[in-house]
């Protein structure tokens, strides 16, 4: 695959998946999360996935589709109260939750992603979301360690997409998009339109191509939001 | 119930003035918008990465435009779009103004639990911890008790804790309280409400506001 | 000054500046440094100012006019090549520079700027740019720790700013801006242009004008460029 | 002088392959590019915050649109700018096929100094420690003895290093090196020079590569 054309298909950007893999998956409660790509990994039949993302989905939308499969050993995420399912597996001992501060979990991601070993932070100081987390003693004061985060592989939505991989978003489907797609080893795009190099304005470029490994063309969100599924 | 909601959201809307940058978290924190003056110019920020939202789209919602609880939204004039790390940073870093956030405790201290219910509910802390570490004034609205009746302004927290020491005001349907250097303060009690029902209805100990007062 | 009209003149910005503060400037070799500002700051006659940005520009571009009149006591960055003055007054004893490597302190002003507590990387390691900088043992590794950076006042050079603060950048005079806004208590802007609010589109915007306290109407550079004046 | 530097970035021209994403340091690698052929389509990157760059231009150079010693720059179809925190990300990251960079000493292991002659010279160190740290492969390009006619090529860094075992090859006019395993190895040597001129002018001890050559 040349730097300059990394247009693709759904079944070769699935060859990107294997059993056991770290995938960091862009999204804030689905909105943001590539439908075509979640399919994707549905039908890929992997399993034993360490899932890294903001939360759990829901049911019917986002990660929620793959994480109710049990194919899932491990998520860590900010909340997975949107996704009942996610909550059963864990009661039952069939998924390991981690939870972590919200924008803690993006910064680690985005940690990972710049090529940092971590940071420090007093947040979740003195509760249970400490877990074992190092603490790190400077001057008089005590930090948690936050460790760097990094995926196998990362599954970003984008608004547009250049053939280089250079990204836009598209409003609030931003959310952690941009941090999954530098901090995972193969980033694979699902961009609602796909144009040629130098029609993006440089200026106006969120994540530049340099990140990114595979573009798939989407068809679009092919889920009902609740809000959707409420009004009927 | 939905009465007491509203009216808690109506008292918690007094709290917010004009020129504020605010975040709402989701329950009854998400009804204050309905309560504030059309004159008052407010920008809600919400952590997912939006700053700027307007109300809730009455046709064409957009799925890709949502507030942190995924419910859409609109923008007003010089809003932006940002992504999570950033809207999480202006949120430690302190620009927020106010948090006003559901509680399930809180103690005479301030120690805000909202996360998890040990074996029953685990939502987990989403933005919670972040909001209560930085937000300038950190407002807990809740029901006064719990389903079983039981107090949720309480000694010791019995759920595990949010953060410690973040609360500086508790409004319920019965009463307002402020916490000042993780001291209880009543300051108001809310129509309907005496001092005994507070009182009865309070686990914590608690002295009053100077200013305090009984009814509006 | 309400929320969402901060325009002003220069004379209310530079009630900004005091003796002792420490200062954050934008720009890369002059590229992306206030020049209205830069002028504002020399007009001020304050002194014994701590200094932090990329480098030490030219004796004649950005934050080098300034330098030149060791009115500075401490300069933190990542070179000081183009401004031979600052050699001299390093070599004197007049000015206290410290070197980092160009990126962590663009990273530790951040790091400032998010609200978090610093971070580690084992990129000095071994070199004399360790300092006296803390080691953090992590696992079986070693590292060092990057202290978070804020300022008292922070100057930045914008394409455009609305009359609330938010900004956009042109092209690579973006570069360190964002992060000395995000990192500064009092963040001055200087802008090309000043627009009223809703003009800038949401998705354009760079730094929302949540970080932005004062913002006033620039005049363009008034320095020649080194390749400007190499034509000549 | 001038002709050396010229035969050095033209020599490592030939590193670059279609495709690369490559940095350039200041001085002899910022010559490279005038020995690239048309074909080669690669993407430049500086750490100021510019990825795309594309030829210096003939006339109305923009102030704000430079690399990263601030010389006016032109950009390529595909070329997007950010700030210089995500510029660094990305040289960390590892997401830099090829750094070149000048170098005042490099020694046998790859140690790299090229920041700091103390008491001389200052200039400090700017995001060379970076690229070393980041870039999947770092070519050290300098005159193969200083200004006194020293080595630069040496047993130990008499300078304060740069970064340690970072350097995988080294071209000068004399002659080009690789580094593996930190282990020196003599690739080739320059036209014009003999095994004797390198090994007289090089400090380090050094093999031959298997597949040493003495001229093209």
């Amino acid at each position: 695959m040349h730097l300059f054309n990394k247009v693709t298909d759904y079944t070769t950007a699935q060859s990107a998946f294997f059993d056991g893999m770290t995938l960091l998956f862009g999204g804030f409660g689905g909105v943001g999360t590539p439908p075509g790509l979640i399919d994707c990994l549905i039908d890929s039949g992997v399993k034993d996935v360490k899932l890294i993302g903001n939360d759990a989905g829901f049911p019917w939308i986002g990660i929620g589709k793959f994480v109710c499969l049990e194919r899932a050993t491990h998520l860590l995420a900010s909340h997975i109260g949107s996704n009942p399912t996610a909550g059963d597996l864990m009661n039952q001992g069939k998924l390991q939750v981690e939870f972590s501060p919200q924008g803690i979990l993006v910064e680690r991601i985005r940690s990972g992603g710049v090529g940092l070993n971590g940071f420090l932070t007093e947040l979740s100081k003195g509760t249970q979301l400490e877990y074992d987390k190092p603490k790190v003693t400077i001057g008089a004061k005590e930090y948690i360690y936050e460790a760097p985060i990094t995926g196998d592989v990362g599954i970003v939505y984008a608004k547009k997409a250049d053939t280089f991989g250079n990204l836009i978003f598209d409003k609030t489907a931003r959310n952690t998009n941009p941090y999954v797609a530098m901090a995972s080893k193969v980033t694979i795009v699902e961009a609602d339109e796909i144009v040629p190099m130098g029609e993006l304005d440089p200026e106006e470029i969120v994540v530049p191509g340099i990140y990114v490994k595979y573009i798939v063309q989407s068809k679009g969100y092919n889920w009902k939001w609740v809000w959707e599924t409420k009004d009927k | 119930m939905g009465d007491e909601r509203q009216i808690i959201a109506k008292r918690a809307a007094l709290e917010v003035k004009d020129g504020m940058i605010v975040n709402l978290g989701i329950g009854i924190p998400s009804m204050v918008p309905n309560f504030l003056g059309k004159d008052m110019r407010v920008f809600f920020q919400a952590e997912n990465g939006i700053l700027g939202m307007g109300p809730t789209p009455k046709e064409n919602a957009d799925g890709n435009l949502s507030n942190a609880a995924g419910l859409p939204v609109t923008v007003l004039p010089g809003a932006s779009y940002f992504d999570s790390a950033i809207a999480f940073g202006m949120i430690r870093r302190g620009c927020i103004d106010l948090s006003i956030l559901g509680a399930l405790q809180v103690n005479a201290r301030g120690d805000l639990a909202n996360w998890i219910v040990p074996g029953k509910r685990v939502p987990g802390v989403g933005g919670a911890m972040e909001l209560a570490y930085g937000a300038k004034n950190l407002i807990a609205v809740m029901n006064h008790c719990d389903k079983d009746g039981k107090p949720k302004i309480v000694t010791e927290c019995s759920l595990p804790v949010t953060t410690y020491h973040c609360v500086k005001k508790i409004i319920t349907e019965m009463a307002v309280f402020s916490i000042i250097d993780q001291q209880l303060y009543l300051d108001e009690l809310m129509p309907g409400y005496s001092l005994a029902d507070v009182k009865n209805n309070t686990e914590a100990d608690f002295s009053f506001s100077t200013n305090f007062k009984a009814h509006d």
